[in-house]
């Protein structure tokens, strides 16, 4: 009982947003919860008003890479931190973590400068490169490295194995599961990057499906309530497949000890 | 004896050797991290010290030194003072709240219920929505005039409230769409925590005849510690950072109630081109954070159970 | 070291799979300028604000401008808002990355001035001998200073008071005639407050402000608005501006006016529900609102104070810039762009598309805003009260670089009017913020 | 088969406190060398040291006679088993067994052919294809095991390799061990706490307590002389019965009034003073009518079919325990009277708890 209404008061803001979208013009406003008829005319105007379908191929495109790049940097440094030992370690790991508390959007100006002088603007390089390096998954990831018994570490020195391997062959499997989830808690927060992908891209080629969303609502006239939260459906629809796909995968994950 | 040392000279130097090879490799497992850091991260935020001690063009060149004024001006600036007051309440208000929330979900959703995955995937549906959409959905929803609660509460005749607009509510709302926002990723994080949580320690307190509360208070708690420390630590520096459900909800308003820091440092620097004030908030901010988790490292470890 | 340099391959080849992404994508964006290549047009990139509905309109313009001539190709690139539009110009200003042309809201007019890196167009109507009195006299005022005209304006538009016919009968007004003064509009604010309905609604927008200030011939800044020199103090805290603080200050204890927040849209359903029956809006959101409101729209001209002179209005909006740095084909190309745009044809489109004003007064006289005028009677009531417009220094509008920032001091005093602050006090301490504001700007230009 | 060459080898951490002092000694090519001791004494550190996991402080470290203090653990050629088996978790029993094996340079085919060979001596070949979390216990630790076989390292080390494995197990895989070091002429060096274990698979053994070696010898020697209290007490189920006491004219005092009297050689050995005194259980027998002996109270009796052991109350604070073959019926609460053979009786310095070493007596059956 609990477990259902909570879940709904959770879930209602998502479905009313799908339904808003199904909506006619006067039907908004007058603050309806279920439309009339389901009308898919805010998906046609949605679709015309922007170029979506080139932004949600942009978006998908932007989140993988950077997806695949943290995923290579944190593992590497993460695995650098728990198998590799040398002078330092610790100050840098602490320098690692206090790049979390730094203010993003105060590092916004001298970034774009950063990325202009590169030649970096409106490339997927400039949308992706400067997210690669990302101090929390390297902490999660190292949390988990850490629960690998080093025995397994040993093993393979024994045997000869060498480090990289050792990384590829055995870190990256056994700790899947945490690998799996910061995979999509990366592809999500690329997904909702707003403000760079804004600054770094002057032209449609190269944008992202939330800057559509922005595209879609106005200042000065009326917004067009059904088509933003048409908008607002087809930018949340990937992210949602994605996390309600994944969460199996995740649910397994989490629940399964392993060897521990 | 000579040959010895000599073998003892040749094994030390194998050994240094063998050490430098190892700060090498892992260095070089580092650099690509440490090469982005410094680029996308230190570079600015050094950038940002230095020019928090200047006056600049609206370019954000620097022109005039003026030492700690733009510090000076914050800490007379009663602006800056509600700036810093919305951002501890801020904080105060969605991180507590934020994380009972999550972790109450998550016990909820422990159950082995059929059909438990489908209030899982509904609790942690919202990991899935950009700021942007969520912001969207719950504008609408504070709508005064036909957002949802005004319309539960004229059902319930009671008086609407002006959620976004009344000084008095509108940190609190813009706290409440936060708490939901951020609720699915703090969700599946705990999730995972109860999980692994060892099932004997329960099946002994059954035996044992504990109740349910003191099941809470004395296992699932102290052992999901570890689990709450990391989410608790992960919400706090997110909740100091929070710029884009401000951006669109409020901008700041009214009255400044929800000016918090990281939008004030936006205004100032994008907006009115105040880049030095902007940096000598941003630096502040950092300081502030970095204290903040510090701080919640030396209490938080203490009473933190590692199993 | 041969597994370090697989480590450094994998970065590689990451780093080679973006680069040879950009190089696709740059390849398409090649390719879809490619036809412009072809036939020889130099392409001309356009950054605006100009999102949803207007973004359409706007592309259509553009798409007219290019299917009109052979020589230049307009780009429209939407930049976000106005105030992120003009974060990012400032970033690229004078470099490769510059736009040729660029939409800027009024209130960085002074800005863009002082920027450094604009072309004024008053070079290129010398030149050509280009008529400029083609163009609303009300609306070129606020680009020109010092009788140079720095940028050519595009979508302009002035707050109108917009009211619910419907409820006005049934208040027992006559719903033919808006309230023309302060005390008409206290005394039909009253007659309509009934239940959940409100009387009136401003937004918190310190654009409204500026406007009501201005419509009683009163100024914003010294030095007359800015437009005599340098403007160092802020003077909205005389009695024009305590004026609108009374207004809202009464209205608001006597329980006639709505709060309505500092967005539009929530305005917009505030009305439209019927939670207020008169608002303030942009005469650019007009039609829709008639489109989408449930009850019959009425237009009104802005309410001034019982004994002022009423003066007009100043022109909202933004107007189109020219970079200096970019070679002359495309300014001249811009310049073409320019000149099409505020033809009559041109104009009468937009003017019908958007509800933005058309700059060019002849574009009325065309069919189609005939027409449209014929179907919306109310939208001549925003034309007439620009017409009607004295022009002089409050009209013309304040001339500060910190507009920007001197808004949201405005912005947190009214605000702070609906938690029962004194008008005058509100005021003054608005006008002390904007004051620093001021100071440290000229301490940065070393003034 | 390898020789092992450990010659003052010390460990320290922090430069200051070693934690291993000075370790002499050589394994024998094709030895089962045993390293027992409690937790914490070093046992593993010095396995580790040797594989080649923990550097070398101080002192030589040879392996077939050739300077090993400097190479890498995979230069050493030698094959380890982990306590916790270190199984790849991702990883199928035949992966897990072959994993490795490319760098040692063998054919894919040898491998396959190599990893059949090594799981039908474990009796694995049925489990190839699963992961570790499919095998029970015992499994797993033959998997471990195949690994370490499968690379035909001439040293095999061993750290505490049984011990999550429960006792029946443990017996069967202890023999299958042994066996198995037998049947491929390894030197084995295998860490261990339980003395069982270093009793009956050691060829040698080396006792460690705080670091420093107690004592190296073959379990017999160690069993039926050690080297001092701390090794008496360590080997041996149930382990020595220890007792202070006091040499008073010709006899020795326990605990104020059990008293035995002395030969003069071993009286000339102790000289005055204090000593301990310690008898092995089995050899606490029960007295005949016609033997002195004393009375004492039995406290508890286990009866293990085989054999019998009857605690009792020995002095104040003191219960010593006797092993007697059969099945007695001595029940608890019963007085009963005991006596020990004096040959039997081992004599330590009451103050570091050496062995004091007295020259064969004849066997004379004593009152204590």
């Amino acid at each position: 009982m609990t477990l259902t209404v909570s879940g709904l008061v959770m879930v209602f803001p998502i479905l009313y947003a799908f339904l808003i979208s199904f909506m006619q013009g006067g039907e908004v406003l007058q603050g309806s919860l279920w439309p009339e008829t389901f009308s898919l005319a805010n998906y046609v105007s949605a679709f015309e008003r922007v170029p979506l379908l080139t932004y949600l191929w942009n978006s998908l495109l932007v989140s993988v890479l950077i997806m695949a790049g943290q995923l290579i940097l944190c593992s590497l440094a993460a695995f650098a931190f728990v198998f590799t030992e040398f002078k330092g370690r610790e100050w840098i790991f602490y320098l690692f973590i206090s790049t979390m508390m730094i203010p993003w959007e105060a590092t916004m100006v001298p970034n774009f400068q950063t990325v202009q002088s590169l030649g970096w603007l409106n490339s997927y390089a400039g949308l992706t490169i400067p997210f690669f390096a990302m101090a929390f998954g390297t902490f999660l990831l190292r949390q988990q490295f850490k629960t690998i018994p080093k025995e397994l570490y040993e093993a393979s020195q024994i045997a000869g194995i060498s480090k990289l391997r050792f990384f590829t062959g055995v870190v990256l499997p056994v700790a899947k599961t945490t690998i799996t989830t910061l995979a999509i808690y990366s592809f999500l927060t690329a997904w909702n990057m707003y403000l760079w992908p804004l600054l770094v891209t002057n032209n449609e080629a190269n944008r992202t499906v939330q800057i559509g969303l922005k595209q879609m609502q106005t200042q000065e006239i009326a917004s067009d309530w059904g088509v933003v939260m048409a908008g607002v459906v087809m930018v949340i629809l990937p992210t949602l497949i994605l996390l309600f796909a994944g969460q199996k995968r995740l649910q397994e994950g989490l629940t399964q000890g392993a060897l521990k | 004896m000579t040959t010895m040392q000599h073998e003892f000279t040749a094994d030390r130097q194998v050994e240094r050797k063998r050490a430098w090879s190892n700060w090498a490799t892992g260095m070089l497992f580092l650099l690509p991290s440490l090469l982005l850091f410094g680029v996308f991260l230190f570079y600015p935020m050094v950038r940002t010290v230095y020019l928090s001690l200047f006056l600049t063009d609206s370019q954000g060149v620097p022109i005039v030194f003026v030492g700690w004024e733009n510090f000076l001006n914050l800490f007379q600036s009663t602006s800056f003072q509600i700036s810093a007051k919305a951002t501890a309440l801020f904080v105060l208000y969605t991180v507590p709240a934020g994380i009972v929330l999550a972790t109450a979900l998550a016990i909820l959703a422990n159950q082995k219920l059929r059909g438990i995955g489908l209030f899982r995937t509904m609790f942690s549906a919202t990991m899935g929505m950009s700021v942007a959409a969520s912001s969207v959905i719950w504008m609408f929803l504070f709508n005064p005039s036909i957002g949802l609660f005004n319309r539960i509460l004229a059902a319930l005749n009671i008086s609407g409230v002006q959620w976004l607009l009344d000084p008095q509510y509108a940190l609190l709302s813009v706290s409440i769409a936060t708490i939901w926002m951020n609720t699915g990723f703090a969700f599946l994080i705990l999730l995972g925590g109860l999980q692994n949580i060892d099932q004997s320690l329960y099946e002994s307190a059954r035996i044992a005849g504990v109740s349910e509360s003191c099941k809470l208070r004395k296992i699932t708690l102290p052992m999901l510690s570890p689990t709450l420390f990391f989410v608790t630590t992960v919400s706090l520096i997110n909740a100091f950072q929070t710029f884009g459900q401000i951006d669109l909800l409020t901008k700041g308003g009214p009255m400044e109630s929800t000016n918090v820091i990281v939008y004030s440092i936006y205004k100032d620097a994008f907006i009115n081109y105040n880049v030095g004030s902007a940096s000598a908030q941003a630096v502040l901010l950092f300081v502030t954070v970095l204290v903040v988790t510090v701080l919640q490292f030396k209490i938080g470890e203490r009473k933190v159970h590692y199993q | 070291m041969k597994k370090l340099w697989i480590g450094s391959t994998a970065m590689a080849l990451l780093l080679a799979a973006c680069t040879s992404e950009t190089e696709e994508a740059v390849q398409t964006t090649d390719a879809t300028a490619a036809p412009a290549e072809d036939t020889g047009k130099t392409e001309v990139v356009f950054w605006h604000a100009m999102s949803g509905e207007l973004e359409t309109a706007l592309n259509t313009l553009v798409d007219d401008f290019n299917a009109s001539q052979e020589e230049y190709e307009v780009e429209p690139v939407f930049q976000g808002t106005y105030e992120e539009a003009l974060t990012k110009l400032n970033t690229v200003a004078g470099t490769d990355e510059s736009p040729a042309m660029m939409q800027v809201f009024e209130v960085g007019t002074k800005f863009m001035i002082d920027s450094g890196h604009i072309q004024p167009v008053q070079d290129f109507i010398d030149e050509e001998g280009f008529d400029t009195s083609i163009w609303e006299e009300n609306i070129t005022n606020y680009y020109s200073v010092d009788g140079v005209q720095y940028s050519m304006p595009f979508n302009s538009s002035t707050p109108v008071l917009i009211y619910n016919k419907d409820a006005f009968e049934a208040a027992g007004l006559d719903p033919e005639k808006s309230p023309m003064t302060y005390s008409e509009l206290k005394e039909a604010a009253a007659a309509l407050t009934e239940g959940e309905q409100k009387g009136f609604s401003i937004l918190n927008y310190g654009w409204f402000f500026e406007e009501l200030v201005a419509a009683q011939g009163g100024l914003f800044v010294d030095a007359e608005n800015g437009r005599e020199g340098q403007a160092t103090e802020a003077v909205f805290n005389g009695e024009e501006g305590l004026n609108v603080f009374n207004l809202i200050k009464d209205m608001h204890d006597e329980g006639t006016f709505y709060n309505s927040g500092q967005n539009w849209d929530d305005m917009r359903a505030a009305f439209q529900s019927g939670a207020t029956a008169m608002i303030l809006d942009s005469s650019a959101g007009v039609k829709g609102m008639i489109d989408n409101a449930p009850f019959e729209v009425g237009v009104g001209y802005l309410p001034v104070p019982d004994d002022a002179e009423r003066n007009g209005v100043i022109i909202g909006g933004a107007s189109l810039w020219m970079a200096d740095d970019i070679e002359a084909e495309q300014k001249q190309g811009a310049w073409e762009f320019m000149k099409y745009a505020s033809s009559a044809e041109a104009q009468a489109q937009w003017h019908v598309d958007t509800g933005y004003f058309a700059i060019n007064p002849a574009a009325y006289e065309e069919q189609i805003v005939v027409d449209q005028w014929a179907e919306y009677p109310q939208l001549k009531v925003t034309v007439d009260q620009l017409k009607e417009t004295q022009a002089n220094a409050a009209t013309g509008g304040a001339l500060i670089s910190v507009f920007p920032e001197a808004r949201q001091r405005v912005v947190n005093a009214m605000e702070s009017l609906y938690q029962g602050a004194d008008p005058q006090e509100a005021l003054d301490q608005a006008a002390e913020e904007t004051n620093r504001a001021l100071e440290v700007d000229a301490a940065k230009n070393g003034n | 088969m390898r020789k092992v060459e450990l010659k003052g080898i010390t460990k320290s951490y922090d430069g200051k406190q070693d934690v291993l002092k000075a370790i002499d000694v050589t394994v024998e090519p094709g030895e089962f060398f045993v390293l027992v001791g409690p937790s914490g004494c070093g046992k593993s550190t010095m396995l580790r040291m040797i594989a080649g996991l923990e550097s070398i402080t101080s002192g030589e470290l040879a392996l077939d006679g050739k300077r090993a203090n400097a190479l890498t653990p995979s230069e050493r050629d030698l094959s380890m088993v982990f306590q916790n088996y270190a199984l790849y978790p991702h990883l199928s029993v035949e992966q897990n067994i072959t994993f490795g094996l490319h760098v040692k340079k063998v054919s894919k085919r040898e491998q396959k052919e190599r990893c059949k060979e090594v799981c039908g001596m474990l009796g694995l070949t049925d489990y190839m294809k699963r992961k570790p979390r499919e095998l029970s216990g015992g499994q797993r630790q033959r998997v471990a095991l195949a690994r370490a076989v499968v690379t035909q390292a001439p040293l095999c080390l061993m750290d505490e390799p049984l011990s999550n494995l429960d006792a029946k197990l443990r017996a069967k895989m202890r023999s299958e061990i042994r066996q198995l070091q037998r049947k491929l002429g390894l030197t084995m060096i295998y860490v261990t706490h339980d003395q069982t274990e270093a009793m009956t698979m050691a060829d040698r053994m080396m006792i460690l307590s705080d670091g420093d070696v107690q004592q190296i010898g073959r379990p017999l020697d160690v069993y039926n002389n050690p080297a001092n209290t701390f090794v008496a007490s360590f080997i041996g189920s149930p382990p020595m019965n220890l007792i202070d006491a006091e040499m008073k004219d010709s006899v020795l005092v326990a605990d104020g009034h059990w008293m035995t009297p002395v030969t003069a050689a071993m009286k000339q050995k102790i000289g005055s003073g204090r000593v301990t005194l310690g008898v092995r259980p089995e050899h606490i027998s029960l007295a005949k009518d016609s033997e002195p002996g004393f009375l004492v109270q039995v406290a508890n009796v286990e009866v293990l079919g085989t054999e019998t052991l009857v605690t009792f109350d020995f002095g104040e604070a003191t219960q010593w325990i006797a092993k007697w073959p059969g099945q007695s019926s001595v029940q608890p609460g019963e007085q009963i009277r005991i006596c020990v053979d004096d040959r039997h009786l081992a004599l330590f310095s009451a103050e570091k708890g050496e062995r004091i070493v007295c020259e064969a007596a004849p066997v004379k059956k004593v009152s204590l």
